[in-house]
């Protein structure tokens, strides 16, 4: 399930993106010396055969119901984790540009929730240790079902934490959570053993292809590095951009954190990292002003109030309520208008210079 | 089975448009991702509640499509398309959040239809912005100012590999698919057993074609290495389309537009 | 069973990003009509063909096999009795053997065990590959890709035989197999291709496509010997009627256009 | 320029999974020669072509091209001098847009931007498709895809052009203009094909294959009239030799195999 743009907030985008990026610049460094070889244009065709398989859809047995092929184990499995992630990224983004799925400032989201995951911890953590250094039938099939289901459940869950950091969903952390890991239980089951059936093709046609058994030799064991650094570097730019906006956009935050803690506040140690984060981020916020909004707008409309001060708010008051209303209605007729005259006037330009 | 082929179709369409001529197209590609992603920003930074004051952000749309040439139908296809996962998790709004935070006459709005309007509204801008982006532009090219805007050329590459072969693997799928379909007269679904062989089979041959296009490639000198994509010429006009649009942005943002207009209209009207 | 007659009637299609491929083509087989169907790339040939068996359906106009209009409710039989062999075997052997392949299209016709069995073996052999029958279809050479996928289609008993360049890839003797093998066929045969040598050796008839639209429709004999016909289609003289070094005749240098 | 010659002493090759696919291959090319190489299906065209510039290395044996020897070392100049259009021009394609992909190759010779400009401009002229330059090839037809496959090779202006199945799924003009086209060049040039009536116009000299081995090598017209030699080899005599209509004369029934 794709992140989208209107869900997410300036941080939490922001960090995700962060993080994706790093790994990929891991990534692209990480194979550079291989890809002289022969990687290149495999990428380019297997993540292409991926993007046409996920489009191939696939009845699943008992249950009646169809599914499609998510792509981050098959391709990890084929290209090794740091090619796989780069055709993740480079799958995840025509989808953003061409099919709205998802969008540009949730792509470092969906990058990481289905990229990261399968790529860097499934696959060298699971399902390497499950299928072994010399893979039968079983563990194969075995090894793919279960990373497929794990690294949804990770990608799920990721969802459902940066929906609720980004503070626009009114749904309470439990309830969230009970609603997409079920559902993406049984998405990842089917992408497991959607998984399982083309990877068991290929290992009885052509069992070269499989990169477990080139991987044994370029990269012997994968270290916990790129995982660790990759979560360092989300939880940082998350805590940096988000105690930025605590400082401008208390309600949000504080309500985000009051739904996944069931906390009011965070005890936040008043020296140390954080102040000299709050320091470091007065200085380099590119919105200096941002306090001018919030203030005024809180006298002027009255429409912010965070959910622990909503008790005692008797403000409403209807005369800038339906000042908005009126104003936004007349804002978009405008806009209507404007459109429509621009296009007529190049029209016009049109017919006089073909 | 159709599905590939509205998928290509998709992507044809907006490449279509892209090769087209407009003010829109002409401007340096990076100046309008920078842009794009600016106005993008800017929709996200709203708080949960606000209506009003993002539909000034329409204006920005409005003119482009215009000056773009863009069919206004072709954005609402895709947006009909594109909306299930948005929608579905502000429709919670509503039910969850029903504090009375606005009155309208005698409608009392609650907190959750305002941040349902605001995530749809937000739906539409920033899936609008991107379509945008990509009819005036063209995916191609957006990867080249990527590049030139410092993004690894081995991630571009990719992307434009990708792109390159989606329209040759489709068509293999979608010719495997009309061949299975042909033999498989009830037209149910593929069976697991099937789709495993079916995408295996097409897994196969886009693997042999990666190694026959890596010889062609290495046949005409490759090592490797990527040359930079052609440049572009970044002209005034390119800098005064950022620093208007970031001057409109920013006025949006702080500048109540929708508020103030709809108090000057109430007290004209009075 | 005269009712293996292939009618069209003024059919008109439009790909979804507005290329009109058919602009009104008409014509009426006959049962056990041999008939090839040429033209330049993209006159419609591959478009035409697969409206016979419904898998794109006419935006105006008409396609009927026997008494059935196709139509999408009457897909399953207009599937049944038309048996279509595209271009690339690749796109035909989709099955982990060369058996089981064979045995899918029988599967889906819910016939029994035993039924389907026979149909596998006979189809084989038509084609001569019951050898085959255990190999994995991705490591076949490509005449006997062919032969399989021409297999997997006869193993459903069609009455008609629609094939889309049937001879594409394949080296003289094994394209030659393939000819005796079809002419050998009493299906109905409706044959697309750019090799002209094997419509006039495999049909009787032939229609030349121009554009999305019939500009010939008659005895192939006649009609791939009409120099400007040929010419005005993108064609040429097949070429056991050009240079023949027995009697020197060559008749063709005139009708190559220029570069 | 003598050293426009490739040479190719006792080649043998193994793929990786024991294939043996060229058995002790000999033959001297001469500057401005112009060879066919043809052979049934899996004799070992491909395999010996993508020796030539250095795509697979000798398991055993040597070719030489010029005064070079093919091998690791020197492969950045044996692929500046031989150019090899391959048989799926999708495979050749692989920028966004022609123009890109036409420079792909003088690009990593690190020509100047002028140089590769007009190294740009040149060929695609030469192959008439200067107007296709800002489309991307997923939309170009068959037979512009196979010109623009030619164009992004010349623009390395090789010595020497090696042809895998360059006529495959043209329509007889696009073939026709295609060999006129490859006529012009005053390239060596190397080509392999089924469609022996090709060679028997582009090329003075051929080279049978069979089962990895040459089998034989002389004037094409001796060779493709030769029906024994085609028998055995998977060939038969070219079309254009073969069943004259117009004297009626069928040479060639005789060699046809049975089935
Ligand atoms: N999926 C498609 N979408 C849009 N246009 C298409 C599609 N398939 C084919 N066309 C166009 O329709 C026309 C007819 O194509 P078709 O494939 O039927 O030609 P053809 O006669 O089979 O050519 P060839 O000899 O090259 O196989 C061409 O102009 C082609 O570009
Ligand atoms: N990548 C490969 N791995 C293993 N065997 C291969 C590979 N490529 C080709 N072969 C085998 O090597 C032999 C020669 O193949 P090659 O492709 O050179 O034949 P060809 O003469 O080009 O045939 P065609 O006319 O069908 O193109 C064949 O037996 C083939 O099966
Ligand atoms: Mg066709
Ligand atoms: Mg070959």
């Amino acid at each position: 399930m794709h992140m989208a743009d209107a869900l997410i907030s300036p941080p939490v985008g922001g960090a995700m993106w962060a993080a994706s990026i790093a790994l990929a610049a891991y990534s692209a460094r990480k194979i550079e010396p291989e890809i002289a070889e022969r990687k290149i244009p495999l990428m380019g065709v297997v993540g292409a055969f991926v993007f046409a398989a996920q489009m191939i859809n696939v009845t699943i047995p008992v249950t009646g119901s169809s599914g499609h092929l998510g792509g981050g184990m098959i391709l990890t499995i084929l290209l090794g984790p740091h090619a796989a992630f780069l055709v993740m990224f480079s799958i995840l983004a025509v989808q953003a540009l061409f099919f709205a799925d998802g969008g540009l400032l949730a792509l470092g989201c969906n990058v990481f929730n289905l990229g990261f995951w399968p790529c860097f911890v499934v696959y060298p953590l699971v399902f390497k240790k499950i299928v072994g250094a010399s893979p039968t039938h079983r563990r194969l099939m075995t090894g793919s079902i279960v990373s497929g289901v794990l690294s949804l459940q990770l990608g799920a869950f990721c969802v459902v934490l940066q929906t609720l950091m980004s503070g626009i969903s009114e749904l309470p952390f439990g309830t969230f959570l009970l609603l997409m890991q079920p559902i993406h239980l049984a998405i990842g089951i089917i992408e497991g053993i959607v998984t399982a059936a083309l990877v068991s093709f290929v290992w009885h046609a052509r069992p070269e292809l499989l990169e477990l058994s080139a991987d044994r030799k370029l990269e012997p064991s994968m270290s916990l590095k790129p995982v660790l650094t990759a979560l360092a570097i989300a939880a940082l730019v998350t805590g940096v951009l988000l105690s930025w906006f605590a400082s401008t956009h208390p309600d949000g935050l504080e309500w985000a954190m009051f739904r996944i803690t069931g906390k009011e506040e965070l005890a936040a140690p008043e020296d140390g990292v954080h102040a000299t984060l709050a320091r470091f981020q007065e200085k380099t916020a590119f919105m200096p002003d941002y306090d001018f909004a919030e203030t005024s707008a809180i006298q002027e409309t009255g429409i912010e109030h965070s959910e622990e001060d909503a008790e005692s708010w008797p403000a409403v008051s209807a005369g800038t309520s339906v000042a908005g209303v009126v104003g936004g209605g007349i804002v978009l007729i405008l806009a209507v208008l404007i459109g429509m005259s621009l296009r007529l006037i190049q029209r016009r330009r049109g017919t006089v210079t073909p | 089975m159709t599905r590939i082929d509205t998928a290509i179709s998709d992507i044809d369409v907006l490449d279509r448009l892209a090769a087209g001529v407009s003010p829109i197209h002409r401007l340096d590609p990076r100046a309008k991702l920078i842009v794009t992603v600016l106005f993008l920003l800017t929709v996200v930074s709203y708080r949960k509640y606000e209506v009003a004051e993002l539909t000034p952000l329409f204006l920005y749309l409005a003119v482009l499509l215009a000056l773009g040439r863009v069919p206004v139908l072709v954005i609402a296809r895709y947006l009909l398309l594109a909306c299930p996962f948005a929608v579905l998790v502000a429709v919670f709004n509503p039910l969850i959040d029903r504090q009375i935070i606005a009155q309208l006459g005698p409608l009392a709005v609650s907190g959750g239809w305002m941040s349902f309007v605001s995530i749809l509204i937000r739906f539409v801008l920033t899936v609008s912005a991107v379509l945008l982006l990509l009819a005036c532009t063209g995916y191609v090219t957006v990867c080249a100012a990527l590049d030139k805007l410092g993004v690894p050329r081995l991630l571009i590459m990719q992307f434009l590999m990708l792109y390159r072969f989606i329209f040759i693997l489709a068509d293999e799928a979608s010719r495997m698919l009309r061949a299975h379909s042909l033999r498989s007269p009830d037209g149910r679904g593929t069976s697991l057993r099937v789709w495993g062989s079916l995408a295996g089979n097409l897994l196969l041959r886009a693997y042999d074609r990666g190694v026959r296009v890596h010889t062609a490639m290495l046949a005409r000198g490759f090592d490797g290495k990527f040359r930079p994509l052609p440049g572009f010429h970044w002209s005034i006009a390119d800098s005064l389309f950022v620093v208007g649009s970031s001057a409109f942005l920013i006025l949006v943002r702080h500048g109540q537009l929708a508020t103030r207009m709809g108090r000057w209209a109430l007290e004209l009207s009075a | 069973m005269s009712h293996h007659i292939v009618e069209v009637k003024n059919l008109e299609y439009c790909y979804a990003d507005g290329t009109t491929a058919l602009r009104g083509v008409s014509f009426r087989i006959e049962h056990g009509e041999s008939v090839g169907v040429v033209g330049e790339n993209g006159a419609g040939k591959s478009t035409l063909l697969l409206h016979l068996n419904g898998c794109l359906l006419a935006t105006k106009g008409e396609v009927r096999v026997g008494d059935i209009p196709v139509m999408r409710e009457t897909l399953r039989q207009i599937r049944r009795s038309v048996g279509t062999v595209f271009q690339d075997p690749n796109d035909q052997l989709f099955m982990p053997t060369v058996g089981e392949d064979v045995a899918f299209g029988p599967l889906n016709m819910h016939l029994s065990p035993d039924g389907v069995e026979s149909r596998v073996h006979g189809a084989l052999d038509t084609v001569n590959a019951l050898h085959l029958r255990s190999r994995p279809p991705h490591r076949l050479s490509g005449g006997e890709k062919r032969a399989v996928a021409i297999a997997t289609v006869l193993s459903m008993s069609p009455d008609i035989l629609v094939l889309d360049e049937p001879s594409a890839g394949l080296d003289p003797q094994a394209r030659r197999r393939l000819i005796s093998l079809l002419s050998g066929f009493k299906h109905t045969k409706i044959v697309a291709s750019h090799d002209l040598d094997m419509i006039l050796d495999l049909c009787r008839r032939t229609i030349v496509m121009h554009q999305g639209a019939v500009v010939a429709d008659g005895p192939t004999a006649a009609l791939l010997s009409d120099r400007n016909l040929l010419a005005k289609s993108g064609l040429e003289l097949p070429l056991g009627v050009q240079n023949c070094p027995v009697c020197g005749a060559s008749p063709s240098a005139s009708a190559i256009p220029q570069i």
